[in-house]
């Protein structure tokens, strides 16, 4: 097996061992036991490729190419950029923390929850590899069914309402980049993402964005996100949040932006104005939330607003730092809802009023709610604020008011962020803190931990996503041969 | 030239065709729709017939002969309905089955 | 010479790292000792460096660069280190302070629950503090100065069952964010311009920027430094951190991340100069400061709290000397209020250990009988506050005083300003002494006063004290403005002072003499009022609400900014986000319901109907492929 | 050698033929639709399709014509006949019934429908429908409808063979009259 196989075989190892947990009537704890081996084998085999990986080269790596549907064009064609391979990096490891998480909490009906687990693993990271805009619609998909199940089974009291929230919306940007991907690929005559030249239609540009301003989300296009991420069961909000939101935001990059450079320049300034309302909206709202939850979700917003900002700038620094805060805030979000769950299992609920003095007598999670939460905050010298840093600098260079406005977000993001410390760990201890919630576990240690030491490698040599997302330095030019 | 063209035909096919929709539209007796229906295909099938006249191509005939199996089968299972309505004493009229209503 | 910088950088980091690991495998008493030694490294490689760099005799620095830290397009910051006079001078001062804090923090804070997460803390500090000073670029600086304005936040907040402490350290992150905000936007015009955030190519770049660019930059540098330094009107946050456990304020808020404003004026003074205007705002800023601090300071009755104002104060002359361009005796008082104010805080830290935690100082009467040491202590730290020959104070403030004088008519009202800061200085430090510290002991003192071991404290609390009170006292000696000047020497190479700011002989010689009797004079009329009794306090009881308000600054703000941030966002949740964008989803559901309700009425169960519209359709598409053909 | 081709030179009896026909085919469709009594209607449509057998046999389909006659006016409608005889005349008015819009609109429909097809062959083809004189002997003859059948449309004639098996089987099962369909208008009354 060559290097190359590695991408089609992080794919399709999780969902082949989905079907092996949905077929083979195993026991609860093999079950969970073989779905953490398999996403564990996943960070292995991620790692390899990363090891592999050669930032000096241009083009697609680790490509596979395989017919499909020969009369339209249409291939099985995988592969990894610089910044997919930290996509599909952030994928593997949240969704390993996650499916420990699962595994930890003993989560009802283990074969079905555990291969749905599986299923998203493999499909996400398909979204990250896809070369073909087909295949990538199908991985797109198929990555959102497990959702809707794993939130409407095993989520909160409202599940069903978030449910068929979360479906309407998703439902409804996915078929507008259906009709986009079949106009665009009979137009050009392939559906090929290397090979398809880029395009000037302004109509297939919104069709596509409209599917990745709701994923991620931008305002006003995120009445999914509240309820979704209240609802879902903590480590498939950590999913949501720190992976699946980051599918729209790389989606943008590679085709969006990348397929379309001059409808891009047309709507560029609508589309920072929306980034800049999603992180201004988001900060504003998150600062007065009466629920942990509710405050790490307004500021996914208000950070997939930051990340679009960044890429729409059209700059450099813009997209080094997306890319850069997309995986760090990828960790920071799975690894701060990963610790909202296990707050809620010691005290039945997440919110402000009812929680506080978590801290007494807990050095563990004290110590990394605050470590994540400075860090999701941007404290300078942070991997996140790296990334802010780098998405700001490059916003300047596109207009000095974008940049402007992201400062005072992110003065903003201290109060939220610290509000929602304090509010779990400081004063008064809350009416639902008892001496029955004890500190973290050692399972939950082995879960949140690994998220938190790659955090702080990342903030330690931030330039090792930055400097090795694009090939030559220079991301612009990059984006505008189409990454070839 | 040899009698009247295709396009005679034709006429007397779309008027037989119009008569016939006339009929299923208007008429509430199963029976008479059913007759209707008849007359529509026969009107398609003389078309179908002239048309492979003015082709000299045999698969006008062919068509023509599978519609009439068509309509064999369908008078079958037409009348088949008309029976059971009958059995179970339910009125002979189209408007009053209406059991389908959305 | 870099090793020890190196050294002296990771030796906290490495402290820190160890006691958080190490967590409860460790004695309490041990994870002290670490953060004491792991200091004391830092120290040492800073004296290896400081040596090494006189050694060396390069003038204008090395840079040293472990990696590249950020990277993008042809931006590029390294992870480096810059050793240089102004960064050594920093280096020996932070580590040296820092390490006698510790040491005192062992026996201060001896039995507090969670003594390793405190010295953890303390450690993180001061790794942050000294990559502030030494590090190489701008980005880390700015690094290293959020960093210390995180660990200010988790140390003012260390006793977080309090919510006083928990507000207050809150308030100081978010100030001190907001100055890291307009400090990364003036980055931003210098990355726009010169693509790189180093010293050198920065003020390379400064000099060619138009004069309005380089204004901004200038103003964004400024707003972090007053955040950090607690400069009108980012300064609420500090009187408040003195929420803090006393060697953090006595650290943090006293002798070094607070003076961090005056090192970051310093060390971009290229660029302020090319915006001289700002610079004299920054000045400006400061006279305003130590003015309105000093007249605060008189009413306060909490022990800490006027310390902190007269922090503020300090810091205020600093300023001015730092914007009318006298960095060396900027950084001179930097030095020297370094070692008084760590000696002032850590006295008045005995006596409030002494009290059991009790700070009002209208209880305190008396103390000194008990304490004689610590009285003996804070004299001198007040007599060098005060700037009284032969005190450290006098060599450095006069000096400042002085340089204003030179700097044109400007200088002049600074001059007049920092005359009348003096004599504030002597009022407020000595009401403070005279209430405390002298005459008989009242009777909550006798009642709450515990002996330790029959001594005023542990020895580790005594010994920092008195080394402090030493360097307090003879700390100043090694300038004295017109006959040796071995630090501004020292520092030329990289902060020369401008010529405006050289004073005459007679300048120095006037402001010396007006100084030190206006000091004087605030010292006798505290004697006269506190001290003897004699002098009744004048009751003004407008001014004397004002100034307890603290002239109302954070009312303001919070009426201001925090009151309609949350109105907004609380309007914001009610009124747009949950009718509007929550139930958008919903909403589009129900109209396709609706869509299907109108549309079942066309299912009426009628053959005939369905028949009709099966013809109409069927003769509406063929008129429409007539039609198009 | 079709019939009608030994006649060809006169094509004045063809014109006349086609005229009695044609108006035959016309009235008795028309009639299929007005009569009131489903009887009269099946009586018409036997002549209708006796009128179009003519027709059939003016364009040179002779086995198709046959078959009509056959097939149609034989088989079929004596089913009709039998049905109308069991279930008993049910008179109703052409125009009876049903809302006023429908009657207008069906009116409607149907003349759109007629005049569309008119249009189309004046409009557009006109010109371009005359046919030659002179077909191939075979044309039209039970032999080659058979060859054609069982060589190139095979598979319609399977597909249609089914089919009417399927009728055949669907007619069975709606016309018996089993147990379960007596408990079933048990419970319908």
């Amino acid at each position: 097996m060559s290097v190359a196989d590695f991408t089609s075989l992080l794919v399709w190892l999780p969902i082949g061992a989905a079907i092996v947990v949905w077929v083979l009537p195993l026991s609860r704890y093999a079950t969970g036991a073989l779905a953490v081996l398999v996403a564990l084998l996943e960070v292995g085999l991620w790692i390899e490729q990363a090891v592999r990986f050669d930032f000096g080269q241009h083009g697609l790596q680790f490509a596979q190419r395989g017919s499909w549907i020969d009369d339209l064009n249409v291939s099985y064609h995988v592969g990894e950029y610089g910044f997919s391979l930290w996509l599909v990096g952030l994928t593997v490891v949240a969704m390993a923390a996650a499916i420990g998480y699962g595994f930890w909490v003993g989560r009802d009906r283990p074969r079905a929850y555990f291969g749905l687990m599986l299923l998203l693993t493999g499909a996400t990271v398909g979204v990250f590899v896809a070369q073909d805009l087909l295949l990538f619609y199908a991985f797109f998909e198929a990555m959102l069914i497990p959702l809707y199940v794993l939130v409407g089974v095993w989520g909160g009291p409202g599940r069903l309402g978030a449910t068929v929230k979360f479906l309407i919306y998703t439902m409804t940007g996915s078929l507008l980049m259906l009709a986009a991907i079949v106009v665009y690929g009979l137009k050009v005559g392939t559906f090929d993402l290397v090979d398809g030249p880029a395009s000037a239609s302004r109509w297939l540009f919104l069709g596509f964005m409209f599917a990745f301003v709701i994923k991620a989300p931008l305002f006003p296009f995120h009445g999914w996100l509240p309820d979704t991420y209240r609802e879902a069961p903590a480590e498939v909000t950590a999913v949501l949040s720190g992976v699946i939101a980051k599918v729209g935001t790389y989606a943008m990059l590679r085709i969006a932006i990348a397929k379309f450079p001059e409808p891009t320049s047309y709507y560029r300034t609508t589309m920072l104005v929306l980034s800049a309302a999603a992180l201004v909206y988001g900060s504003v709202l998150a600062f007065r939330s009466p629920t942990l939850r509710g405050v790490v979700a307004y500021s996914s917003l208000a950070q997939s607003g930051l990340i679009a900002l960044g890429l729409f700038s059209g700059t450099n620094l813009g997209y080094d730092g997306a890319v850069l805060q997309m995986v760090a805030h990828g960790l920071v979000s799975t690894a701060l809802f990963l610790i909202a769950g296990a707050v809620e299992r010691r005290t039945t609920t997440d919110q402000f009023a009812l929680l506080g003095g978590m801290a007494k007598g807990r050095p563990a999670l004290a110590t990394l709610l605050m470590t994540v939460g400075i860090i999701s905050l941007a404290v300078p010298g942070s991997a996140a604020f790296a990334g802010e840093f780098l998405i700001l600098a490059g916003a300047f260079q596109r207009a000095w008011w974008w940049a402007a406005i992201g400062g005072g977000a992110i003065v903003l993001a201290a109060m939220y962020m610290l509000r929602a410390i304090s509010g779990v760990l400081h004063e008064a201890r809350g009416s639902t803190v008892d001496d029955a919630a004890l500190d973290l576990r050692p399972g939950e240690l082995a879960l949140v931990v690994p998220l938190v030491g790659a955090l702080l490698v990342l903030s330690a040599w931030p330039a090792g996503i930055s400097h090795h997302s694009f090939v030559g330095n220079d991301p612009t030019r990059q984006v505008q041969e189409q990454f070839k | 030239m040899s009698g009247p063209g295709i396009a005679w035909y034709l006429g007397v096919a779309g008027f037989l065709f119009g008569t016939g929709a006339l009929g299923v539209l208007l008429r509430r007796n199963p029976l008479i729709v059913l007759l209707s229906l008849e007359i529509m295909l026969n009107g398609a099938n003389l078309a179908l017939i002239a048309f492979s006249r003015h082709a000299q191509n045999g698969a006008g005939q062919i068509f023509a002969l599978a519609v009439m199996a068509v309509a064999a089968s369908e008078v079958c299972v037409g009348l088949g309905l008309v029976v059971a309505i009958h059995r179970r004493n339910l009125a002979l009229d189209v408007d009053r089955l209406s059991e389908l209503r959305g | 010479m870099i090793a020890g910088a190196w050294l002296c950088l990771a030796s906290p980091l490495a402290g820190a790292l160890a006691i958080t690991l190490l967590g409860t495998r460790i004695p309490r008493a041990a994870a002290g000792w670490i953060s004491t030694a792991t200091t004391g490294v830092a120290f040492a490689g800073a004296v290896w460096s400081f040596f090494g760099l006189r050694a060396h005799g390069s003038e204008h620095g090395t840079v040293s660069t472990a990696w590249t830290w950020l990277e993008s397009g042809s931006f590029k910051a390294g992870l480096s280190i810059l050793v240089d006079p102004l960064s050594t001078m920093m280096m020996l001062v932070v580590a040296g302070v820092s390490g006698l804090i510790v040491l005192y923090s062992v026996g201060y804070m001896d039995g507090d629950d969670e003594e390793r997460r405190y010295f953890a803390y303390m450690s993180i500090f001061v790794f942050s503090m000294l990559l502030l000073v030494q590090g190489g670029n701008l980005l880390l600086l700015l690094a290293g100065w959020g960093l210390v304005g995180l660990s200010s936040y988790l140390l003012i907040g260390f006793w977080h069952e309090r919510p006083t402490a928990v507000a207050a350290a809150k308030k100081a992150f978010v100030m001190n964010a907001f100055g890291d905000a307009t400090m990364a936007l003036a980055f931003f015009v210098l990355i726009l311009h010169s693509h790189s955030l180093s010293f050198a190519s920065s003020f390379a770049t400064s000099a060619h920027l138009s004069s309005s660019t380089v204004n901004l930059v200038a103003l964004g540098l400024l707003g972090g430094a007053a955040a950090k330094s607690a400069q009108i009107p980012l300064h609420t946050w500090l009187p408040d951190a003195m929420e803090g456990p006393t060697p953090v304020s006595a650290l943090i808020h006293a002798a070094t991340m607070v003076t961090a404003g005056v090192y970051l004026i310093a060390r971009t003074h290229p660029i302020f100069e090319q915006a001289r205007t700002v610079e004299l705002v920054a000045a400006g800023m400061g006279a305003l400061t130590l003015l309105v601090a000093g007249l605060i300071a008189l009413v306060q009755t909490d022990i800490k709290r006027v310390i902190a104002y007269s922090t503020m104060s300090q810091i205020g002359y600093m300023f001015v000397g730092a914007g009318v361009g006298a960095y060396a005796n900027g950084m001179f008082h930097l030095m020297t209020h370094a070692f008084f104010k760590a000696l002032l805080f850590m006295a008045a830290g005995i006596v409030i250990h002494a009290l059991s935690g009790e700070q009002d100082i209208r209880k305190m009467a008396g103390i000194g009988r008990l304490l004689p040491w610590t009285r003996w202590a804070f004299l001198a730290g007040a007599l060098a506050l005060v700037g009284i020959p032969p005190f450290a104070g006098f060599f450095s403030k006069d000096s400042i005083i002085a340089a204003a004088l030179h700097a044109g008519w400007y200088g002049v009202v600074f001059w007049v300003v920092a005359l009348v800061g003096a004599f504030l200085t002597g009022l407020y430090t000595f009401r403070l002494y005279f209430i405390v510290f002298p005459g008989e002991p009242s009777g909550y003192v006798r009642e709450h006063h515990h002996m330790h071991h029959g001594h005023e404290g542990p020895r580790t609390m005594l010994l920092p004290v008195g080394v402090l009170a030493v360097l307090a006292t003879i700390g100043g000696w090694i300038q004295f403005s017109p006959f040796w000047h071995p630090l501004t020497n020292w520092l030329d190479p990289v902060a020369a002072t401008l010529g405006v700011a050289e004073p005459k002989n007679w300048e120095e010689l006037v402001s010396s003499i007006l100084a030190v009797a206006l000091g004087l004079a605030g010292m006798g009329v505290a004697w006269a009022m506190y001290g003897r009794g004699r002098v009744a306090v004048p009751s003004l009881p407008r001014v004397q609400r004002t100034l307890e308000h603290k002239l109302y600054f954070d009312e303001a703000y919070d009426a201001v900014f925090t009151r309609p941030a949350a109105a907004l966002a609380l309007w914001l949740r009610r009124d747009f986000e949950e009718p509007v964008i929550l139930t958008a989803g919903p909403d589009l559901g129900e109209a396709a319901f609706d869509t299907g309700r109108g549309l079942r009425r066309m299912q009426n169960g009628l053959l005939r109907t369905y028949v009709f519209f099966l013809g109409t359709g069927m003769a509406v598409l063929a008129i429409v492929f007539l039609l198009v053909r | 050698m079709s019939v009608l081709a030994a006649y060809s030179a006169g094509s004045a009896l063809v014109w006349i033929v086609w005229v009695l026909a044609g108006f035959a085919c016309l009235a008795s469709g028309v009639a299929v639709v007005s009569f009131s009594n489903p009887f009269y209607s099946a009586l018409a449509l036997i002549a209708n399709l006796g009128s179009l057998a003519v027709l059939y046999l003016l364009v040179s389909a002779e086995f198709v014509a046959a078959a009509q006659v056959l097939v149609y006016a034989g088989a079929v409608m004596v089913m009709f006949l039998f049905v109308i005889a069991y279930v008993g005349p049910v008179a109703q008015t052409p125009w009876a019934g049903g809302p006023r819009w429908q009657t207008v609109a069906a009116v409607l429909a149907a003349a759109a429908i007629f005049l569309e097809i008119v249009v189309v062959i004046g409009l557009k083809a006109s010109g371009r429908l005359a046919h030659s004189e002179h077909v191939n002997a075979t044309f039209g003859s039970p032999g080659w409808i058979g060859r054609l059948f069982l060589t190139d449309h095979l598979l319609a004639f399977e597909i249609t063979s089914v089919v009417l098996l399927i009728a055949a089987v669907g007619g069975v099962i709606l016309g018996s009259h089993t147990r379960r369909t007596q408990l079933e208008e048990a419970s319908l009354k």
